[in-house]
Parts: C-alpha cells; structure tokens; sequence
C-alpha cells in the first residue's frame, strides 16, 4: 500500500488528509510520482485541478522529490502547498 | 570540550515558547573559541495578507520537519565554518508578537555567523514543510507562498 | 505609538556588561508590526592576532564614539526600511568569553533586519573610534586592523 | 590654539596622548589637515614616519576627514590607527 498524506490548504481543498491505495491499479503499477498525481487527478472531481505540476510540492519518504522520482509499494507519498512557515 | 559538542546542532519543533536568553547562553557557555553569535526570531505580526491578523495557527508534516531543518543546517555547515546551530520551530495557535521561531549560529568570525543565519531561514521559509493559516475578522485563510522567498533561496 | 518610538535608535558606550534579554525584550515589546529581531553579539574571543588571550583593554575616544555609531545607524536606516535599532559598545577591560558588543535590530521583514544589522557591524569595525590592545603571555599588543574588514565595508 | 589628541597604538608611539598647537606657526597658517599633519611631522624624533598619509586615520571635530580637510583654530584634530572595535 502507498500511504498518502496532504496538508495545508490542500488538504482542505481536497477534503481529506491522509488515504491509503495499492501500489498495483488495474493495468498500471504506480511507481513514479508524475503516475500517482495522473492517477489521483481522475479520482474525484476538481482534483485535476488542484494536484497540478507546479502548484504542489511532493515529498518522498519525507523528502522533497521531483515529479520523476520512483515510488515503492509502503512509501509514504505528501503532497502539500508551497511551505509558508518561519 | 570534544569537537562534537562545539559543532552541536539542536532542532526543536514544539507548541510551547521559547527563551531567548536560554538559547543564547546554550550557544555561547564554554564556547571561547567563537567571537561571534547571531540570532533571528520570527514573531507574528497584527497585520499581513489577510489585512489586520489577530493571530495564526501552524500546521506541520510531523515526520518530515524535524528532518527537513537538520538538512538545511547541514547545508549551511557544509557551506560556511560555524559553531553551534540552534533552531526551534513553533507550531499550532499562535497571537499577536508570540514568536514562531529561532535561529541562532555561532562561529569565529562574524560573517559566517550572519550568512548561515539568513540562509537557514531562507531554506526554512521555502523547504521546511509548515503552512501558515491567518486568524481575521474575514474568517481563517491559508497564508500563500511569497515569490520573493523562492528568489532569496535561490540566490544562494 | 508614535513613529519616533517605533524608529527608536538606543546607542550606548559602557564598561558594564549588558543583558541580551532585556535588550531583546526593548526590542520587541509594543511593537506589532515588525515580524523580525535580528541580534548580534561579539565576545573576547581566547585565541587571536598574539595567539592566546587572556583578555583585552578597550580604548576609545569619548567625545567621537556615540556620534559615530549614530551616523553608522542612520546610514543603515537610509539603506533599509528597519524598525527599532539598539548598538551597545563596552570599554576598559574585559575577560576571554565576556561580551563586547551588541547590535540588535527589528524590521517588518527579515532581510532588513538582517542586511542592516551586518552593515551596522561592518561599518563599526571601520569607523567608530574603539581600539583593542590584547593581553597574553607576551605581554600586551595592539590588534591591528584588518584588511578583510575595509573590503566588507566598501562592498556594501 | 588646536587642540590635538592621539589614540591607540599612535599615543604610545608618539608618547603623548594631547597637545594644543597655536594655530598660526611662524610663517605659515595650519589651516588644512595636510599642513598640520606635516607639520607635526617635523616635530620630534621618528613622528615623521608615524604620522604618514595613508597609516593613520584623522578626525576633525569628531569626523572623520580627508587629508585636504580645512581647519580653524579651536578644532580638535585626532589622529588614531585604524580602529578595531567590534
């Protein structure tokens, strides 16, 4: 299982924090970051929208990644707004 | 004093306050080799992108924060000679002039002091993974992230 | 809250020692719209130009000195939109780990408060009248200037 | 009368910390840093070299100045090694 977290406004824009899917769907195995956004962005409807390259960060395993990093079955995928602390 | 504890690092990330005086003392006792030490506090201000703010809550990826700030210290020593680094984080509801968070660097001489300072927030402000929603009389609203943060870290 | 008082500049020249905290707090209380404190503090440092010290006397020359540090932090303030400004100068003798200065500056933003703070300091090492004579084991020697200070100041 | 101070280093070297100068030497006017500086050059053993251009800073009435700087009677003129403070 990928386990997936959001945070910040997106979060709320997605109205969920945290979900957990299979690494396998259907006809294609998740293995990159750019195939899980593509993936996710069908899922509900505005998600095209808001999970766009560009307009989110993604962290791999707590680690800021690019939209080409390869993805495991368990690791735990975040995606989130631009960071906004300090 | 072993070479380990003249390099220290602290991180902290937590809903309490912190002391300034602590923090300081902590980087300069039984530190005679250093002439230098700057500090950075961040403090929430009454007015900013929602207008006139009231106070803000901090929201954090638990896991990755901690990691993210050792990582930019790690950095900046990998770029500068200095002493001991201390950063602290708050999280959670926060009011008017509470402060959010601390940088403090030692070292030798003054500049390195300085630039490591700046650039640990630099990287903190566009790396480090907290989000910022306003409290005002409008309602609650996300904070946005400034272009001009992403400038800064990318001038280093 | 006048504006004089949110542009509040402290100078002072002493030979007691100061307290980072209360200077901190002069900093920082009553004023909500800066979101930035920026501090810095340089000590006896125990090794130097004549290799190990014990301490060091501090000359300077009284009737020049505040007047010099004010049109420093003036320069400052027509260069960078700053808040309140305190510049803390000790004379006479001092010991290996004690402080000698303090420059604590706040601004709304932190590059401000940063950039000047570090201004403040180099133009100090350059032209307020304070001169250091150190104390080791081979007697007493005057520290000399250092070139890599005149280039810091000229590249602002 | 000018009133002249030395600093640091300088005082120990010059072996005097104050002096006050008639304004008006003999044939000439001390009117500008420059001929002061010169001379108090010719005034004791070794001060022509201590007192070169370019080795010590001066300061008229607490500023500091250029070599080329006027002066009047009843300025105070210092002249000190570059500082060192911080």
């Amino acid at each position: 299982m990928l386990k997936i977290l959001f945070f910040g406004q997106l979060k709320d824009m997605l109205k969920t924090s945290a979900l957990e899917l299979d690494w396998q769907q259907d006809n294609q195995t998740l293995d990159t970051v750019s195939k899980l956004r593509q993936y996710l962005q069908t899922k509900e409807q505005g998600w095209q929208e808001y999970l766009q390259v560009g307009k989110v960060l993604v962290a791999v395993n707590q680690e800021l990644v690019q939209d080409e990093q390869v993805i495991s079955d368990s690791d735990e995928i975040a995606f989130f707004p631009p960071v906004t602390g300090g | 004093m072993s070479l380990s504890y003249y390099k220290q690092t602290v991180i902290r990330v937590q809903t309490d306050d912190f002391n300034l005086a602590a923090e300081y003392k902590k980087l300069r006792d039984n530190n005679p080799k250093d002439g230098a030490i700057v500090t950075f506090v961040g403090l929430v201000r009454d007015f900013n992108q929602s207008g006139e703010v009231s106070g803000l809550f901090l929201e954090h990826y638990p896991a990755m924060t901690e990691k993210s700030l050792a990582e930019i210290v790690d950095q900046a020593r990998s770029r500068w000679s200095i002493g001991r680094v201390t950063v602290i984080h708050r999280v959670g509801q926060l009011n008017v002039s509470e402060q959010i968070v601390f940088v403090g660097v030692s070292s030798q001489h003054r500049q390195e002091a300085f630039h490591a300072n700046e650039f640990i927030m630099d990287f903190l402000k566009t790396q480090a993974p907290f989000w910022k929603k306003e409290n005002s009389k409008k309602g609650d609203t996300w904070v946005q992230a400034k272009v001009t943060d992403q400038y800064k870290a990318k001038n280093w």
